[in-house]
């Protein structure tokens, strides 16, 4: 139980700056092969800028395949940052504090890597300003701001800023114990980087309050980004997009993926880093807990965007329906989607033993994740394969090396940049481990101890 | 940590609580009855209105509009008070403590609501050649009986939380007044009471299990209630996210419920002790939430529909928004976002008891006013030619429909009713629950933190 | 929501002009003449074998058939597709960059050098009227000769659809008033070259005009009129005197 | 090697990382040019353009063009909408003829060969003229033979002077020629030229294999009778029309009914009807009697109990369709042509479907048969295969030692089992005239490229006529874009360096005086005063031509046959159970516009499918077959030889037909067609039409073998089959009669 372990603070500081003092031989190994990886999909995005995007499957009418299909799920996986951060840390949840700095870094890593999508799966990336900015004052054209892909921007940016402060907020302190350790021209980074902080009351009480007033601020931008993801679909004619209920679905099913990515992360960085003085099976069970509300509540909304999606009986929409869940291949994905983002794991996740487990979890997580890529393939591609009653048209999409390569691209992309960012700074936050060691207590209730949290009264 | 008191906090012991509550729940006055009375009068007023619309039979749908409009505020917002303290109870927060039987107690109501759909359902036309749920289920009667199973079904999981819930305090009622007639009801329904291990097991289980069954099936009745009521005489209506509008319309009503009950308990009741800052504050965030959420998906239905520009849609907007109910849904707008958040956003309107009530109080109007709009409107739009299919756009766009004398003794009588019957439950059951307000005081202990002294409340798992 | 308005004066181009095609499919035998004439006129690249197999052909206009029945009670319906010039046209308000939108004589343009290639406007549009430019088109250097100077070789990453020739518009309506350009004056290539007449063109906000009394035929249909986009282009249901 | 800046982003491109820092980061320097954001298609400013009249012989078609044509390039094909036959429409081929003269392959000067095998040696206009000169004033002019594709007007006269004043065989060559037509007409109606349909006022129509509105003989022209026909402003009531074919063409897909018959037994139907109407007196009576001979039984073995199970279509069904030819619904026209005439017994089938329009007095009568005035007709048609047969011996032989050829791609145009490679390495010399490297000019030892026919002068007397005596002018609207020569000028001047100078100085000359003899009529289209003005007025309408020279009067009817002539069909039924039945390509025709790749590209309008040959099916067919869509399967006939082409499951293939489009299958005439697709002219049996030797090419059968190879069919339409949904109808259909089924 909690009072298992209680550290010093100078085990604390010692155990979770050893990632960023010393540099172990898998870290070197690692990097380099996420590096050859990216460097591949680098290397693929200027193939294809120079050759067209001829080198992909895409096709008439499937004009949008995995490269949005990987916008939304990198959207999605961004998602966990501000749920574990805000959320958790609006709504006090103890158990918060040692992931808040992983995942709201791979938010951060992962906005980056969806904003990379739209721009090389536009035709003329080159051309991305005249898209984002207005271009020609002379003739006063502005971009069209009733087009959700001006909305799509604007959102992500904002989000990608406010997530940006967000970590770089909460980093402060931790800053300023590895410039208290560090000599020469890395002392004087990490000085100028923590803003002469010296955890004076003063500082303690502003750094808290930005951390709470940040939360409530990105609350808002959190909930609209994957709205306004949703929105590229929804304000289309194209059946099975056409839907009301996209909004909270897409938003409720990023929290499922972003969370489960949090899981992983989490798991895989405890086992890296040694983390298993911090990251307890506690953690774990309440992240399952959060994901089993989270992926009933997302299974809700599929279901009635199911049931209304068919009851107006409309020909086209029902045709897409058919396709994405009765037609093979499309079938056997939408099984293995369905399988692997709810049916096997949240069952599984109702018994203790799997959500205290760190194999159970890391597996059920990743199978999550992979069902969450297929749901945007699913959403997307099907759809537009059967866009209208133009039966003459239909086509099919087959995803092309060039796309799979930039795809695993951006995965080893966030991974890659995690790795580099765990170099420089603690992957969990000194201070709010310190902070949870004083709140925490324990009151006793008959003849057992029960975990308590001081209650700021 | 603002806090300026060095005081030790004292903790009250679960005989004070206990001994206060009976107190009050035995104390039957003058001011009740008289509350009673005029709540019985305006009841009655309602059957008058129900008559006089039975008059008028069910051919003309649109004269039930109210009627039903009633029916399912009355269902969105009494009904849904027991998921406030089931999903509480599954969150372990301590705070609810109090106030969760008052939840528990409305479910009374569900009597009431669910003899109310009866006369709802027959004037709903059948599903031939109309959209529904039930497809193309063969029975004319399948969105009936299907509607008054699932509506029954929650009715009694409701009532069933209501007494397992209660058992224990009838017990102590049986204990306190074995002559009164309170008294001999409540041995007959506690059922043996005697506070052992495995009884208690039984309670809590019952108490989660249950409270996860009514999270589970609210939302399918509120799916049925729009998609028979609403969505299925909209033509042109594919709007999947009406049912979680509706449920968060419903959430928000029931928090925005508790808000004024507890105001109402405390000013008339002397309950101040029980409902003090910590409940208002803390149900203060979800009503902001939700009043967010409202917003939030009638945005996202409204915008959706505003880009498709396909015909069924255009109507659907002129009907709904921009022309034959804009006033309502300019109302339930104001007070149940627009208000709640200008409000809401203020930690000090939300950390104090005459905030939170006045948005509570708005969010009620505001939920009577949208459903109203819901309701009323789909119920005015005539049937197409017999044999004929419904079509999918609207074929005009019917004006918007005011109440009529029986529409208003309609609503001002069933909600009367309900009020009325959950006046009557708490003479019969505690308003405050004396076990779980006592069980909280073993979790709390008082310790010494920095330089002052905090109160540490248990979180079990 | 572009609506339909009559001329207020003989020189205001915003009300004077609004094209529309109609389009009779009793008459359209699926000849084709209209495909290559519109690949002529508009420099729609070659299209490849590749461009087949990989499903990317280019056609302004190509001619859909459908089958109905089975041999030997069997009939094979074509229909001539191209951009529907739609007054509510989905393709318009998703463009970030205002690459194609509405003018004020009824037309869907779309202006190829403002296009990034963001492909949604093609996502959006329920007639397939939307090509885009996978490849950078090539022509071999000898037949760039031919390319009608008109009208703008595209490139590589934008989208292109039926202008309605709108090069023709121009050239026959410049320094123009409606009343000196008689119906029928001129034409789009397609309609030009459709030996069976099946295609009309013509100003709508001319009340004389022949698009315009075919408005009011027994036998039209907008495709896929549920959907609201309001096309301008209309069509007039094939005749079917099946066995008779 | 000079990188420029451009090429070296092309390679950063390649190179991974690099392509990121300029290709993603930094714009690729086309991009850096700053557009001007006032060039908006609204605000094009353009140059200017001239047009100018012209005219292009589409097979037998003739369709009067306007050619758009800016700063000495043509830019674009228009129909003429003052020439009688197209009236302003054009078909693909015409426009596809600008590919011709920009063609990137054309041959761009003369060649010759220095050994034969050796590659080709560029050479000038007086050399390659001078070598012609030598190679015919060498050669004894019975040893040679002069092959040309089907040419008209002047031209045809220069050539046949040519060939007549120097003494050398002219032979025309087309794959599919007309001659059974033309024969058939001959007998009928006595006209030595083809007559016009008036589809525009015909009220029933009954086509016999003739896919007129595909690509039989004229179909721009048909087509503006077609919708006329079907929705033309001054009609009382919608044309119907029946199509009797083997195969679903673009003309069954039209018709209110399409009836298959067992192939080569159209005459028989048609005789079977011609039964029904004179019993049943149904029709004119004095016809009747001229048809018949006067004896009431003489048609009687045609009646349709007796041969409905030959034709395989019921006896009642015959008589029906008899009923309704001859019945109340106005002006009925029979034609007949393809297919039906593709038999042993092609003259039999045709006559007798002729002979029906006598039967309901349509012919020479608006609405029906309107015969052409012969004046102007000059004429080298495609020979019968019998004639090629024997061209062919005599190369063998040594009867013939020097070929001369203007597109008359025998190599390829005839069938593999002629051996016609055989006989061409034979010979002494070739000399090609032909624009392009096609299989019979790369075995020239000499080529004179010809102009394309945008370049050059000539007349064109249309093969069928509108009617009246109609002279089309074809004029040069751009000048010579290659270093090639007309063909008839090089015979003009060759004839005179030979020593029999023509009376003509050159094409111009040649066409100057046939307008000249026009303009001396003083009526038709252009009357002017001065020869000059008559000239350009001529030029500008593309055209001379006088409504008022028209045939007058009905020919007496000949007598029918007794007895029918079968149709031998190659192959026995068991071991060859699918009959074959070829088809032109929807725009290349039978392979002459292959090189043209808007030809290649336009899909075929039923199975949308390009570039390729392919061969349709039944989908029952294909299933009993195991065979699906995309399989490659073996075609092979009685003779031995086989095809591999892939499998369309086409609906309307009836279940014992294999039809495949001809035109494919080139090794040679540039990249667009060369090793495309194959050759079904290869697997016909060459059987011939017993009158008048024409090839019989749609009397062959096959046998299909799957084989283990599957490809991508290039085709236009998607991954399904394309059925209307049946709540969302793409192609809403008016039925008279019933309920409107529009969604409005
Ligand atoms: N150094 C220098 N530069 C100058 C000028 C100068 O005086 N000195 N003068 C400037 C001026 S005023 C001008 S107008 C420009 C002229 O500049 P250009 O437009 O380059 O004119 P040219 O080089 O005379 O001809 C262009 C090409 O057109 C080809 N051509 C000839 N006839 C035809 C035809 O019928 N159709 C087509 N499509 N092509 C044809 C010719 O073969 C030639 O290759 O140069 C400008 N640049
Ligand atoms: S047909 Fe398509 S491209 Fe044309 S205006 Fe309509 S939506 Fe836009
Ligand atoms: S592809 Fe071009 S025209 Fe279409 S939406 Fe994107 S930028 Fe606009
Ligand atoms: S109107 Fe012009 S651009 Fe449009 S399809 Fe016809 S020819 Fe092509
Ligand atoms: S040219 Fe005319 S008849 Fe031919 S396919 Fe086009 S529309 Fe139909």
């Amino acid at each position: 139980m909690y009072y298992r372990r209680t550290l010093t603070e100078a085990q604390i500081n010692q155990q979770l700056l050893g990632t960023v003092l010393t540099t172990p031989l898998w870290w070197i190994v690692l990097v380099s092969l996420l590096g050859i990886v990216v460097a591949g999909a680098v290397g693929a995005v200027g193939w294809m800028i120079n050759q067209g995007l001829g080198v992909t499957g895409l096709r008439q009418p499937v004009f949008w395949g995995f490269f949005i299909t990987n916008f939304i799920f990198w959207v999605g996986i961004s998602h966990a940052g501000v749920m574990i951060s805000a959320i958790l840390r609006l709504s006090q949840a103890e158990w918060r504090r040692p992931m808040v700095r992983a995942a709201e870094t791979m938010t951060v890593f992962a906005l980056m890597a969806s904003l990379a999508m739209p721009l090389v799966h536009a035709g003329r990336p080159w051309r991305i300003f005249y898209w984002v900015f207005p271009y020609d004052w002379a003739r006063g054209i502005w971009p069209d701001v009733r087009s959700p892909l001006v909305w799509d921007p604007i959102a992500i940016t904002t989000y990608l800023t406010s997530s940006m402060l967000f970590v770089y907020t909460a980093l402060i302190p931790d800053l300023a114990i590895i410039r208290d350790r560090s000599t020469g021209w890395r002392r004087s980074v990490y000085g100028a980087l923590s803003l002469g902080w010296h955890g004076n009351p003063r500082q303690w009480k502003i750094q808290g309050f930005a951390g709470i007033l940040l939360s409530a601020l990105i609350l808002p931008v959190f909930v609209s980004v994957h709205s306004i993801v949703s929105w590229d679909f929804s304000v289309s004619l194209v059946p099975s997009w056409h839907v009301t209920i996209f909004a909270p679905y897409f938003v409720i099913g990023a929290v499922h993926s972003g969370v489960s990515a949090v899981v992983t992360l989490m798991i895989i960085m405890r086992k890296l880093y040694k983390l298993e003085n911090f990251i307890w099976e506690e953690h774990i069970d309440a992240l399952a807990r959060l994901l089993m509300v989270v992926a009933l509540a997302w299974m809700f909304l599929f279901w009635l965007d199911l049931v209304f999606a068919l009851w107006l009986r409309e020909e086209q929409e029902i045709t897409v329906w058919m396709l994405r869940m009765f037609e093979p291949p499309w079938s056997w994905l939408f099984f293995l989607f369905f399988m692997f983002s709810f049916v096997i794991p949240v069952p599984l996740w109702m018994f203790r033993r799997v959500r205290r487990s760190f194999t159970w979890m890391l597996w059920t997580s990743l199978l999550v994740n992979f069902g969450m890529f297929l749901e945007r393939f699913l959403i997307i591609v099907p759809a537009l394969m059967r866009k209208g009653p133009q039966t003459f048209t239909y086509a099919t999409y087959r995803p092309s090396p060039v796309e799979f390569t930039i795809i695993f691209g951006t995965i080893a992309l966030v991974c890659f940049l995690l790795l580099i960012f765990s170099k420089f700074f603690p992957l969990i936050p000194l201070w709010e481990e310190k902070e949870g060691q004083l709140l925490i207590d324990h009151v006793k209730v008959g003849n057992v101890y029960v975990p308590a949290l001081v209650k700021e009264h | 940590m603002a806090h300026e008191e060095h005081a030790i906090p004292q903790v009250p012991t679960h005989q004070e609580i206990a001994s206060d509550i009976m107190a009050r729940f035995q104390n039957v006055n003058q001011r009740y009855w008289s509350w009673v009375s005029l709540l019985a009068l305006l009841f009655v007023g309602g059957i008058v209105g129900f008559v006089m619309r039975l008059s008028d039979g069910f051919d003309d749908r649109s004269n039930w509009g109210y009627y039903t409009a009633t029916l399912s505020f009355l269902a969105s917002t009494f009904l849904a008070m027991p998921i406030i303290s089931a999903g509480l109870r599954l969150a372990k927060a301590n705070w609810r403590r109090p106030l969760t039987r008052l939840t528990e107690n409305m479910a009374i109501t569900g009597v009431l609501i669910w003899f109310m759909l009866i006369p709802a359902l027959i004037a709903l036309p059948p599903t031939e050649g109309r959209l529904s749920v039930w497809f193309d289920f063969p029975h004319w009667m399948a969105f009936r009986g299907g509607n008054l199973m699932v509506w029954g079904t929650v009715v009694l999981i409701g009532l069933f939380l209501l007494w397992l819930l209660a058992v224990p305090d009838l017990a102590a009622v049986r204990d306190h007044m074995p002559a009164s007639p309170r008294g001999k009801l409540a041995r007959v329904l506690s059922v043996g009471w005697t506070g052992n291990t495995r009884q208690w097991r039984v309670l809590h289980s019952g108490a989660l299990l249950f409270g996860a069954f009514y999270l589970l099936l609210y939302p399918t009745l509120q799916t049925l209630l729009q998609a028979d009521f609403q969505a299925g005489l909209l033509p042109g209506m594919k709007d999947a996210i009406a049912p979680a509008t509706a449920l968060i319309n419903a959430l928000q009503g029931a928090v925005g419920l508790t808000l004024v009950v507890m105001y109402v308990m405390r000013r008339f009741g002397g309950y101040e002790r029980y409902f003090g800052i910590d409940q208002f504050w803390a149900l203060s965030k979800p009503l902001l939430a939700f009043s967010l959420l409202w917003f939030y998906f009638w945005w996202g239905s409204f915008i959706t529909f505003w880009y498709g520009r396909q015909p069924g849609e255009s109507e659907l907007i002129r009907f709904m928004v921009l022309d034959s109910y804009r006033y309502p849904l300019m109302v339930s707008f104001m007070l149940n976002f627009i208000g709640p958040l200008v409000a809401l956003v203020w930690n000090p309107v939300r950390r104090s008891i005459w905030g939170p009530t006045i948005v509570g109080a708005g969010v009620l109007v505001g939920a009577l006013v949208n459903h109203i709009r819901w309701y009323v409107a789909p119920f005015s739009v005539p049937d197409p030619p017999a044999g004929e299919a419904w079509p999918h756009v609207l074929p005009e766009i019917p004006a918007g429909q005011l109440p009529g004398a029986a529409d208003a003794l309609i609503v001002v009588g069933g909600i009367a009713g309900a009020v009325l019957l959950f006046m009557l439950i708490n003479k019969i059951i505690p308003v405050v629950s004396m076990w779980e307000v006592g069980e909280g005081l073993r979790l709390v202990k008082v310790r010494r933190f920095l330089a002052r002294y905090a109160m540490v409340i248990a979180k079990s798992h | 929501m572009a609506t339909q308005t009559k001329p207020q004066s003989a020189t205001d181009r915003s009300t004077a002009f609004k094209w529309s095609m109609v389009i009779d499919l009793d008459r359209c035998t699926g000849c084709e003449a209209c495909v290559v004439a519109c690949q002529s006129e508009n420099n729609v690249p070659i299209n490849e074998e590749s461009a087949f197999i990989e499903g990317r052909a280019f056609e302004w206009i190509r001619l859909e058939r459908y089958w109905e029945g089975e041999w030997p009670d069997i009939k094979a319906r074509f229909i001539p597709v191209l951009c529907q010039h739609c007054e509510n046209a989905p393709c318009e308000p998703v463009c970030p960059v205002y690459a194609t939108y509405h003018n004020n004589e009824g037309l869907n343009v779309q202006v190829y050098n403002r296009c990034v290639g963001t492909r949604y406007c093609g996502a959006n549009c329920p007639y397939h009227a939307r090509q885009f430019n996978f490849w950078e088109p090539v022509w071999p250097e000898d037949l760039r000769h031919q390319l009608n100077p008109d009208v703008t070789v595209r490139t590589r990453g934008v989208m292109e659809k039926c202008s309605m020739c709108i090069q023709r518009i121009r050239r026959a309506t410049r320094s123009k008033t409606p009343s000196d350009i008689p119906d029928g004056a001129f034409n789009p290539a397609c309609v030009q070259a459709c030996p069976t007449s099946a295609m009309t063109f013509g100003n709508l906000n001319n009340p004389e005009s022949k698009v315009s009394k075919l408005q009011n035929d027994e036998r039209r249909y907008h495709m896929f009129e549920h959907l609201g986009t309001a096309p301008t282009t209309l069509y007039l249901k094939q005749v079917d005197t099946h066995g008779a | 090697m000079g990188l420029t800046r451009r090429q070296f982003l092309k390679w950063a491109g390649v190179t991974g990382v690099g392509a990121v820092v300029f290709n993603g980061c930094r714009v690729p320097d086309h991009e850096i040019q700053v557009q001007s954001p006032v060039e908006l298609p609204e605000d094009l400013v353009t140059g200017r353009d001239n047009y100018y009249a012209t005219v292009a012989q589409v097979g037998s078609g003739s369709e009067g063009l306007l050619v758009r044509v800016m700063e000495g390039r043509a830019k674009k094909v228009e129909g003429n909408p003052d020439y009688p036959l197209n009236t302003g429409k054009h078909h693909i081929r015409s426009e596809a003829m600008l590919q011709a003269t920009y063609h990137p392959d054309r041959i761009k000067s003369p060649m010759v060969r220095i050994a034969k095998g050796g590659p080709f040696r560029a050479i000038g206009w007086p050399d390659a003229l001078e070598r012609l000169t030598k190679i015919l004033g060498d050669a004894d002019p019975a040893n040679v033979l002069l092959a040309t594709g089907p040419v008209r007007g002047k031209l045809a006269d220069v050539t046949k002077l040519f060939a007549k004043d120097y003494g050398a065989q002219a032979l025309g060559f087309d794959p599919i020629d007309q001659h059974v037509l033309r024969t058939a007409i001959k007998n009928i109606y006595d006209q030595d030229v083809l007559p016009d349909f008036d589809i525009a006022h015909a009220d029933f129509i009954m086509s016999f294999g003739a896919d007129f509105l595909g690509t039989w003989i004229d179909p721009t022209h048909y087509m503006r009778g077609y919708g006329e026909f079907r929705q033309g402003e001054d009609r009382a009531e919608r044309g119907h029309l029946v199509h009797v074919d083997s195969r679903f063409s673009v003309t069954a897909a039209a018709a209110d009914e399409w009836k298959y018959v067992n192939p080569g037994t159209e005459g028989l139907l048609a005789l079977s009807m011609a039964h029904t109407i004179v019993t049943e007196k149904l029709g004119d009576a004095g016809a009747a009697r001229a048809l018949t001979g006067g004896a009431d039984n003489h048609l009687s073995s045609f009646s349709a109990d007796k041969v409905a199970s030959q034709i395989g279509m019921s006896a009642d069904a015959i008589t029906n369709l008899a009923h309704k030819f001859a019945g109340t619904r106005g002006r009925a026209l029979a034609i007949g042509g393809g297919s039906a005439g593709a038999h042993t017994n092609g003259v039999f089938n045709l006559t007798a479907i002729y002979a029906l329009n006598y039967l309901v007095g349509s012919v020479n009568v608006p609405g029906g048969v309107i015969f052409n005035p012969a004046g102007d007709q000059s004429q080298i048609t495609g020979a019968p295969i019998r004639d090629w047969k024997a061209a062919l011996d005599a190369m063998r032989s040594g009867d013939i030692k020097v070929l001369l050829v203007r597109d008359a791609n025998v190599v390829h145009g005839l069938s593999k089992q002629l051996k016609v490679t055989e006989a061409l390495d034979k010979l002494d010399t070739i000399v090609s005239f032909s624009s392009f490297l096609d299989e019979t000019t790369a075995r020239a030892d000499l080529i004179l490229p010809g102009h394309t026919p945008f370049e050059e002068w000539g007349t064109d007397t249309p093969d069928v006529g509108p009617g009246y005596r109609t002279v089309a002018f074809q004029q040069p609207v751009i000048n010579r874009f290659r270093d090639t020569m007309a063909f008839g000028d090089v015979l003009i001047r060759t004839a005179s360096e030979l020593g029999h100078a023509m009376p003509w100085e050159s094409m111009r000359d040649a066409v100057r005086a046939a307008a000249r003899d026009l303009h001396s009529t003083n009526r038709g289209s252009v009357t002017q005063p001065t020869f000059e003005e008559f000239w350009k007025r001529s030029l500008e309408r593309g055209g001379w031509w006088d409504q008022g020279d028209t045939v007058s009067g009905t020919p007496t009817p000949p007598v029918l046959p007794r007895a029918a002539v079968k149709a031998q069909i190659a192959g026995d039924a068991k071991v060859f159970p699918l009959h074959l039945v070829p088809f032109e390509g929807h725009a290349i025709g039978t392979g002459q516009y292959a090189h043209l790749p808007w030809a290649q590209a336009v899909p075929d309008p039923i199975t949308t499918v390009v570039w390729t040959t392919w061969v349709e099916l039944n989908p029952k067919t294909a299933e009993s077959l195991n065979v699906k869509q995309d399989d490659v399967v073996t075609l092979e006939s009685a003779t031995g030889d086989f095809i591999s082409v892939p499998v369309y499951v086409n609906p309307a293939t009836p279940p014992d037909v294999a039809s495949v489009p001809i035109g494919q299958g080139h090794e040679q005439f540039t990249t667009y067609a060369a090793g495309r697709g194959s050759n079904v002219l290869d697997i016909l049996a060459q059987a011939e039409d017993s009158d008048t030797g024409s090839l019989a090419w749609a009397s062959t059968r096959v046998r299909l073998t799957k084989t283990n190879v599957r490809v991508g069919l290039p085709k236009l339409e998607g991954i399904e089959e394309p059925r209307q949904l049946p709540g969302e109808p793409v192609i809403v259909v008016f039925r008279p009669g019933e309920e409107d089924d529009s969604h409005s």
